[in-house]
């Protein structure tokens, strides 16, 4: 299996009047063709931001300051704007957190659907709207020509992040980016969307990378799965690998802090403290703080992503020979 | 006139003020006639301010329309340029011992410019016309005291007794009292009464409107299009009775007064009159083509004085107001030297012009001591009081006209060095009229319209004038006022006048300020031109010719 | 029970929608149909459906944040869509509402620390000189950072915002929340600090929720007493445990069979809803879930089932069970 | 743990030193750190000291005339020439400025305040009060400005109102008639606003409407204020020549930047004497520009997304 | 929305009668009258003329005059032109409205381009250069530019005519004469555009920063959009809703607006038809371009509520 994206020593960073924001600091990772990586991690701890570097669009105060991102082997960070722009929508497609801002809110869903497809594939544009109410209906959502003629605003959340979807989808991407994809959406929804992106990933052999926090849907959909915390890689494995034998105290910490049905407590686990002010961060590991099983030296020095067992990589002191010493 | 060969350079310093007309400078190279004047081969453009479309003499609302007009209707008596009443359609006339009768003699021939003939019956209707109820016009015809005005006017009476025509040629106007604007008055432009008079009905001049804009009269020439806002066109008429003009045709142009000079560079005007400065004169001449005229219009400025005001019925006050104005300053530095201080309300172009009387010279000492007789003493802040209350003068001043950034600065100044504070007052002019109207100013600056006969001037003055606002009461004044007015032998009245002059020198109605210059220029190209300061291009209008 | 705090009787919200150029309604979207329910005082109440559902609407019109078509708002004993501008207005301190999408809902122009801090000042539950110790207070107890104050709502991540979104209502010490989704956005672990301290303040102060979501795991938490709802109307009405251990809607049973374990091993068996999603504007006739449902007889087409009361506080509208 | 307690408390109180919640004072307080507003108050601060302070350097500050050195080009004497009055054209910007920068500043701020307030509570309320306002609006809009200031010309005339004041009277009523262009400007964008979902937050809040209006409808149409206060500067000082003209602004001698300028309107003037045009031309631009970088950069302050 | 426009449509009638009755007594506040201009008349015969005009009659009788006059179609009668109002202006309008429209149109374009290059590249130098032009046009009055132009254009380069709107005795017709008065129009359209462009520019950069900070601009670049889609389409759109309202004191402002440039280019338009008739007091004329302005102006407004409503379908019209 070739990557079809390589992420190397990615670095974005925040111009603030706090200071310099590292939202992402020397993140590394790849996605395989076909398959499906999802980012899990504390919220604030950069997961977005590096969504949104893949794609260049992070703007100012906002910066890429380092790192190269393969797309098919082509750096992206450096690639001219125009062919940066038939990638987007394209090659490379993008389910934002937000949607209700996410949607210009003076056109109508369907300006918005067509619009896309008509960009990237030569279609006129009635074939581009009987593909857009196709798609309309294949992510669920009803009465599709009347929702090609309303205006954001008209629409629910749910249904605002399926349009979103359905955007995304418009053009079979080969990279998929989906930043919660169905977070907003119930079960069922959530289930059939699920579906459909495993159909597409079936079908044209999409790879996805997910930004979730439902580690419910990260063990459905996942082939591997990259842990962050405070702008950096903290552990990575196949999905298996990782609910299994979870190493870093913090992943640990977010298995234990799901509820899960059927199996109620009077009060869930949470991991204590709060993710560092990513303005102000000193050198140590970044989860110290919080951690229980700390040691002097994750007070002081960062440790380093390695491989810990087979393709199950992790960031922690604790599994440092060094510290054995 | 156009044929005076010396050329004067500096024109504030020519001595003899009363000379009219001076050629400043002759065009030097004719070459430089900008194309855009040479391609027009039978037409003249002079430029007009702000015509209204109102081209009917007697019924024209604005100055401009007048101009307009007359190119197009001729009076029974025109005004020369020394502003003289000189024969006009009339080729004489006789006046009656008693000075109310007057008999008017057309010339032979006389006809419209459509060919129809102008007679006595014209010169009757156009008068009969202007005693109409319903005339809205400007023209004050019951001031001519013809008999019988009233009975037509306000009564029955379906024609007015006073006026007889004798024969096609001859009219005769019987009036009630003596004055000397009934020849000006009824001597006016002559409308045609087959054309103006055809649905002439009593009490009602509606019809007349439609004829606004379709003038037929007996001037040089006719009407051949109005635009507008742009242009007036006229051709020659045919039957012009002086001889049909040499230039075909003749344009009125709109400017405005911000590109006057370019407008003439360019050659897109033949003729414009400009504000009188010595740069404007510097431009003109480096142009080469243009031909200058630089002249003493008939017109003057002044101060009007609210004699209501109880310290301003003091004369010592204003004689001091009057020496203690730096008027030679006011000249040089408001008109650039480009005119001359005024002791006498007439124009020295105008024959009653009179250098004899009191010259009030800039004599800060004499009005110091003139207000100090009069018990006005200077206070802690400088300003002069008297019996608790300030010497403060309210001063108002139309904000159109562009000379108070000058003028006030000066005059406050002046006045601060007597001890009078000067507390000026814009507004606009109609809104300045209406004020002083209601005697709510102490001094008010006023420029006169152009002047023709001398009472024009000074009527005001009587103190039982209704247009004496200003409150201006002195006996002797009157008397000669009155004595003025009712001799109409142009010798008798000048004597009169310096006799009047004089009193007026002596208790100052007004503080007269300065006659101004008239700047104007016409294309080389033009030959035959003799501006006059009383009827502008309109003598030379018929005469002129085209290179 | 205990006593109700909050009664929600025949409630409906209908948006109009409008064609043409001189937008004239043609028909309606019937967001919130006929929808009937108590909350007791300290109770949590799992508001669970369908994307599209009404969930939204129905805790807009609870709050009067748009005006209701039709139907009853009590809350402690006062009708709330009777009273006048400035009643409402001294109430509302008293019930909250945690927006679904917390970036629209964060004036892009105040600091958060204001957006927090500025309605205690206003309904003077605190001084000039204490707001921002308790407002820090609040931030701390919603898992915001101290430094986090004086920041800019576009400054924050998506989870972030959501926790400035459940920081300023807190902040009034409500009596009543409607919570719109309000953990959809959070890491499981802030999800967890969130829903503890829910279930805190339910406990120690007698908070009470209306609480929005399709995470059941979440509701199942955190509610005494869950409804469901679908294509605006409610179809199953129970308590917690029995919803759970015996769900009698078919929609209900699709539902949680839907629900995602975490673990990767364990492939579970869902209902799969076929047929298609009907739209609120053209609602089928009979039973609205016929068109989806797997049990569906030709009554269900023709007849609309009853919001039945099965006594034990359950109530479902279905013609099978 | 502990170290955690620690350093939030040490955080905590790094943080009380800021004790206010207001956009606006908060606001203030980055604008120092802005470097374009701080060059252009900086820059407003020095045109005052030069207008204020400035003439009592001059040895021609008493304003006298002296016709024999009239139109004089500038010169080690007269450092802006002279002008048709033999006056020192650098004393008189100075003292020009001096009205000319009151004049702009003052009613530009009434006027911002009048159309913004009027506009928000049109935008806000709609319904009746909206109906109200606007057609309020549509009446003063319509009605030309020139007459209207020659009345007023008349009757500051006929109240004897001193000529040294007028001008200030006339720039209050001006910015009583002049607010419903800003008005519908900020009211078009308020109903935008209060459609978001912000503004049901703050509904929920059970905030006043004052609180809705101040706090967060109006910080959200600043940049557009920032516009018109700039522009409204410029047009200030300018109008005022204009009124000057009609006699309702200063009257001579007394100088303003607009008068100066007026006062040299021919093409003569333009091509033969610059020095008369370019100096009151440039200090208007300079304000104008000056008040445009403070603008600009509140605007940067208050809007949290374009700092640089 | 037919609710809406109908509603809005009414209110408009008490609006104008409102303004009508303000504007009337305005001007009969106004101190002097037609007749005062006149040195030469005596007060005899002013009165008679007075009479004569019915300005001597009370203002609430010489109000309900004009408006039943207004209400037949009948704007009344100029004194200054002795004419009818509806014919005078008529001969004047169209010249203003044509200078109008062409730098409308010129101004909305200009400043939308300028606008949105200045604002998607803030603070490069091209908005630099822009902005300090824009300052400039502020800080000069309107006459300077004018003035500059005709000697630049007219008098130094002679490339372009100095005033009036045709050539002299001109008889052309047809495209001749389009041609003629097009190359009259050029500068003062030109001396308009550069007032109106500036105020504009800013307007349109002001709020072109606002919407390209937005995450639906985001969302459109994500989708892989043309650069210039992105702005000309997604962030125009929602740039432009505020300037609607300003579209609506536009065009009337125009015709104020251009009194300045009229004069100077003797340009035949109805702004200095207007300074004269208020130098005049030639009621009937100043009532009658009064209201037409006030006409203009409310239609505008309406226009503008109502576009505004259709193009932004969140605005929600009760
Ligand atoms: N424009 C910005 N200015 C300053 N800081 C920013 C900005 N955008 C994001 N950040 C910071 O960058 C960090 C990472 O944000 P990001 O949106 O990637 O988080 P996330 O992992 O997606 O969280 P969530 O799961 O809550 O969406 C956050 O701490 C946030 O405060
Ligand atoms: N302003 C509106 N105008 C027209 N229709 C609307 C409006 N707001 C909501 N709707 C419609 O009402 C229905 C219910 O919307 P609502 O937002 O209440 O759903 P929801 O249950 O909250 O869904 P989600 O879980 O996706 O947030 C949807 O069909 C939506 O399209
Ligand atoms: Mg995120
Ligand atoms: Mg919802």
């Amino acid at each position: 299996m070739e990557h079809i994206v390589e992420v190397k020593s990615l670095k974005t960073h925040f111009q603030t009047g706090e200071g310099v924001v590292k939202a992402v600091d020397d993140v590394s990772f790849s996605v395989k063709k076909g398959q499906t990586v999802c980012v899990v991690g504390e919220s604030g701890c950069g997961k977005s931001v590096t969504a949104l570097s893949l794609m260049r669009l992070i703007s100012s105060p906002g910066e890429i300051v380092g790192g190269e991102v393969y797309f098919e082997g082509r750096d992206v960070l450096t690639l001219p704007e125009k062919e940066m722009r038939t990638l987007r929508g394209n090659e490379i497609a993008m389910i934002f957190q937000e949607p209700m801002s996410s949607l210009n809110p003076v056109f109508t869903i369907g300006e918005q659907l067509i619009e896309t497809i008509i960009e990237h594939q030569l279609v006129t544009k009635k074939q581009a709207y009987e593909k857009s109410l196709e798609l309309i209906k294949k992510v669920g959502i009803p009465r599709g020509e009347s929702i090609m003629k309303s205006y954001p605003h008209e629409l629910s959340g749910g249904m605002l992040q399926r349009i979103m979807i359905a955007i995304a989808l418009s053009n079979n991407p080969t990279l998929l980016i989906a930043d919660e994809p169905t977070t907003a959406l119930d079960v069922t929804i959530q289930a059939q969307i699920l579906d459909l992106l495993g159909q597409v990933k079936e079908e044209f052999g999409t790879s996805i990378l997910m930004i979730t926090h439902d580690l419910g849907v990260v063990a459905e959909m996942a082939d591997y799965v990259v842990v962050m915390y405070a702008g950096k890689v903290i552990e990575e494995a196949p999905v298996k690998e990782l609910f299994k034998n979870p190493k870093h105290p913090y992943t640990k910490g977010l298995l234990k802090s799901k509820p899960i049905m059927g199996r109620r407590q009077h009060t869930l686990y949470s991991i204590p403290g709060q993710v560092p002010n990513l303005a102000d961060l000193e050198e140590s590991c970044y989860f110290s703080d919080r951690c229980e099983s700390c040691m002097d030296i994750c007070r002081v020095r960062m440790p380093q992503l390695r491989e810990e067992a087979d393709k199950h990589h992790v960031s922690c002191w604790l599994y440092e020979e060094v510290v054995a010493q | 006139s156009g044929s005076n060969d010396t050329t004067s350079e500096k024109p504030s310093e020519t001595k003899d003020i009363t000379k009219i007309s001076d050629v400043v400078h002759k065009a030097e190279d004719k070459t430089k006639i900008p194309e855009a004047a040479k391609k027009r081969k039978d037409t003249f453009v002079a430029a007009i301010s702000k015509p209204g479309g109102v081209f009917l003499p007697h019924f024209n609302q604005n100055g401009w329309d007048g101009n307009v007009y007359s190119v197009m209707f001729n009076a029974l008596v025109k005004t020369d340029e020394t502003g003289k009443q000189v024969p006009g359609l009339a080729e004489k006339w006789e006046v009656s011992e008693d000075n109310l009768t007057y008999t008017f003699h057309l010339r032979k021939g006389l006809k419209f410019s459509d060919g129809s003939p102008l007679t006595a019956e014209d010169v009757a209707f156009t008068i009969t016309l202007l005693h109409d109820p319903a005339y809205a016009g400007f023209t004050d015809i019951t001031r001519a005291y013809i008999k019988g005005r009233d009975e037509y006017k306000k009564g029955d009476a379906t024609s007015i007794s006073g006026i007889k025509v004798i024969d096609p040629e001859t009219i005769e106007i019987q009036t009630e009292k003596v004055s000397v604007e009934t020849l000006e008055l009824i001597g006016g432009s002559v409308l045609s009464k087959a054309y103006y008079g055809k649905d002439y009905k009593k009490g009602n001049l509606e019809y007349l409107k439609e004829l606004y804009a379709k003038p037929l009269g007996s001037g040089p020439y006719k009407l051949e299009e109005y635009i507008p806002g742009q242009e007036v066109r006229f051709t020659a008429n045919e039957h012009y009775y002086e001889g049909k003009p040499k230039i075909e045709r003749f344009i009125y142009k709109v400017t405005s007064g911000d590109t006057k000079l370019q407008l003439f560079q360019t050659g897109e005007t033949d003729y414009d009159g400009f504000t009188a400065n010595a740069e404007t004169l510097e431009e003109l001449k480096k142009l080469g083509f243009a031909n200058i005229n630089l002249y003493t219009g008939s017109a003057y400025s002044y101060l009007d004085i609210n004699h209501k005001r109880s310290y301003l019925k003091d004369k010592n006050v204003r004689q001091a107001l009057i020496y203690g104005l730096n008027r030679q300053q006011l000249v040089d530095a408001v008109l650039q030297g480009y005119g001359t201080v005024a002791n006498v309300p007439i124009s020295p172009v105008s024959w009653a012009y009179t250098d004899e009387v009191n010259q009030y010279k800039y004599d800060v000492e004499k009005a110091k001591s003139l207000l100090e007789e009069s018990g006005w003493k200077v206070g802690s802040d400088g300003i002069r009081e008297k019996d608790g209350q300030k010497l403060k003068l309210m001063y108002l001043a139309p904000n159109s006209g562009g000379t108070n950034d000058i003028f006030i600065p000066l005059a406050k100044e002046n006045y601060k060095e007597l001890g009078i504070e000067l507390v000026p007052e814009l507004l606009d002019f109609n809104a300045q009229l209406a004020k002083m109207k209601k005697g709510d100013y102490d001094l008010a600056s006023v420029s006169t319209p152009m002047i023709g006969d001398p009472n024009d001037a000074v009527g005001g003055f009587h103190s039982k004038s209704p247009a004496n606002d200003a409150g201006y009461a002195n006996e002797k004044v009157d008397k000669l006022i009155e004595e003025s007015v009712s001799v109409l032998d142009i010798e008798k009245r000048k004597v009169i006048y310096k006799d009047l002059y004089k009193e007026l020198g002596e208790d100052p109605a007004v503080i007269l300020l300065y006659y101004r210059k008239i700047l104007n220029a016409h294309n080389a190209r033009i030959q035959g031109f003799e501006p006059s300061a009383f009827t502008g291009i309109l003598s030379s209008l018929p005469k002129l010719q085209i290179e | 029970m205990s006593e109700p705090l909050l009664e929600v009787k025949n409630l409906k919200k209908y948006f109009p929608i409008k064609e043409g150029i001189f937008k004239r309604t043609t028909s309606h979207v019937k967001a919130v149909d006929d929808v009937s329910f108590t909350i007791g005082k300290g109770e949590a109440f799992g508001l669970v459906g369908e994307s599209g559902s009404g969930k939204t609407t129905t805790g807009q019109t609870i709050l009067r944040l748009t005006e209701k078509t039709e139907g009853e708002v009590w809350y402690k004993g006062q009708n709330l869509h009777d009273l006048s501008k400035e009643e409402l207005r001294k109430l509302r301190p008293s019930m909250q509402l945690v927006f679904q999408d917390p970036y629209s809902s964060l004036n892009p122009r105040m600091r958060v620390g204001e957006a927090i801090g500025e309605a205690l000042l206003e309904h003077k539950l605190a001084t000039k000189e204490d707001v921002r110790d308790k407002v820090l207070e609040v931030m701390e107890l919603c898992g915001l950072a101290p430094y986090h104050i004086d920041r800019y709502p576009h400054e924050f991540s998506g989870g972030q915002r959501q926790r400035i979104g459940i920081a300023r209502a807190m902040a009034l010490q409500p009596d009543f929340l409607v919570a719109d989704e309000p953990v959809a956005a959070l890491d499981v672990s802030i999800q967890a600090q969130i829903i503890n301290l829910f279930s805190e303040l339910k406990e120690k102060r007698g908070l009470s929720y209306l609480f929005i979501s399709h995470d059941l795991s979440v509701v199942e938490h955190l509610c005494t007493k869950i409804g469901i709802m679908y294509l605006g109307s409610l179809v199953e009405l129970a308590p917690r445990d029995e919803l759970f251990a015996n769900p009698l809607h078919p929609y209900t049973k699709a539902l949680l069979s839907a629900v995602p374990i975490p673990d990767p091993t364990v492939k579970r068996e869902r209902i799969i809803l076929k047929g298609d999603i009907p739209s609120p504007a053209n609602p089928p006739s009979g039973c609205r879930f016929h068109t989806r449902c797997p049990y569906a007889t030709a009554r269900c087409e023709e007849e609309v089932p009853a919001f039945r009361d099965l006594g034990q506080e359950r109530y479902v509208a279905c013609h099978i069970v | 743990m502990v170290t955690i307690v620690e350093t939030k408390k040490e955080k905590m109180q790094k943080l009380q030193a800021i004790q206010t919640f207001s956009p606006w004072k908060s606001a203030f307080r980055s604008l120092r750190k802005n470097k374009f507003a701080m060059a252009g108050l900086i820059f407003l601060a020095f045109m005052f000291i030069f207008c204020f302070i400035g003439p009592f350097f001059s040895p021609y500050a008493s304003g006298a005339t002296n016709v024999a050195k009239m139109h004089q080009p500038p010169s080690s004497t007269h450092w802006l020439g002279t002008d048709q009055l033999g006056r020192d054209v650098l004393t008189r910007l100075m003292l020009a400025g001096r009205i000319s920068l009151t004049v702009g500043l003052v009613s530009m701020v009434l006027s911002i305040f009048l159309g913004t307030v009027l506009g928000a509570i049109a935008g806000y309320y709609r319904g009746i009060v909206d109906s109200i306002i606007m057609r309020l609006a549509d009446i003063l809009m319509s009605i030309p400005g020139l007459p209207l200031l020659i009345i007023l010309g008349a009757i500051l005339a006929e109240w004897k109102i001193s000529p040294d004041y007028r001008i200030y009277v006339v720039m209050l009523m001006l910015s009583v008639i002049g607010w419903p262009g800003l008005a519908r400007l900020v009211r078009g964008q308020i109903l935008g606003l209060r459609e978001k979902d912000f503004m049901q937050a703050a509904e929920v809040l059970g905030l006043r409407d004052r609180r809705k209006i101040f706090h967060h409808l109006i910080p959200n149409v600043v940049p557009i204020l920032i516009v018109v206060a700039t522009l409204s500067v410029g047009g200030a000082i300018l109008t005022e020549s204009v009124l000057s003209y009609l006699g309702l602004g200063v009257i001579p001698p007394t100088p303003s930047w607009g008068n100066m300028m007026t006062a040299a309107n021919s093409l003569m003037d333009f091509e033969r004497r610059p020095w008369l045009w370019i100096p009151p031309g440039t200090a208007i631009f300079l304000t104008v520009i000056s008040i445009n970088m403070v603008g600009d950069g509140l605007r940067d302050v208050l809007d949290p997304k374009g700092k640089r | 929305m037919k609710q809406f426009v109908v509603r809005r449509f009414l209110q408009m009638i008490p609006t104008l009668f409102g303004v009508s009755i303000i504007i009337f007594f305005l001007f009969a506040l106004v101190p002097g009258d037609f007749l005062d201009s006149n040195l030469k008349l005596t007060p005899e015969r002013a009165a008679e003329l007075r009479a004569l005009y019915g300005l001597d009659k009370p203002i609430i009788e010489r109000y309900f005059t004009w408006l039943g006059g207004v209400l037949k179609g009948d704007f009344g009668y100029s004194l200054q032109y002795q004419e009818s109002v509806t014919s005078l202006l008529g001969k004047y309008i169209w010249n203003s409205f044509i200078l109008a429209i062409v730098t409308l149109v010129l101004t909305w374009t200009i400043a939308l381009v300028i606008g949105i290059v200045t604002a998607t590249k803030q603070y490069s130098w091209f908005d630099g250069v822009v902005t300090l032009f824009v300052f400039v046009a502020m800080a000069f009055p309107s006459f300077f530019f004018a003035l500059l132009m005709i000697k630049v254009f007219s008098v130094d380069f002679a490339w372009l005519p100095i005033g009036g709107m045709t050539d002299t005795g001109s008889t052309a017709t047809g495209f001749a004469y389009f041609l003629d008065v097009a190359e009259h129009m050029i500068l003062p359209v030109l001396v308009l555009t550069l007032l109106g462009v500036g105020s504009l520019t800013r307007y349109f950069r002001t709020s072109m920063i606002d919407v390209v900070h937005q995450n639906f601009i985001r969302t459109a670049r994500a989708k892989g959009l043309k650069e210039r889609t992105v702005i000309y389409k997604h962030a125009l759109k929602n740039a432009i809703l505020p300037a609607i309202t300003l579209l609506s004191f536009e065009l009337p402002g125009l015709f104020a607006g251009a009194i300045i440039a009229e004069k100077i280019f003797s340009w035949p338009g109805v702004g200095s038809m207007y300074l004269g008739a208020l130098e005049f007091r030639d009621y009937p004329v100043l009532m009658g371009f009064t209201m037409f302005l006030a006409i203009l102006t409310i239609l505008s407004n309406f226009l503008a509520d109502i576009l505004y409503a259709v193009a932004d379908p969140r605005i929600r019209l009760k």
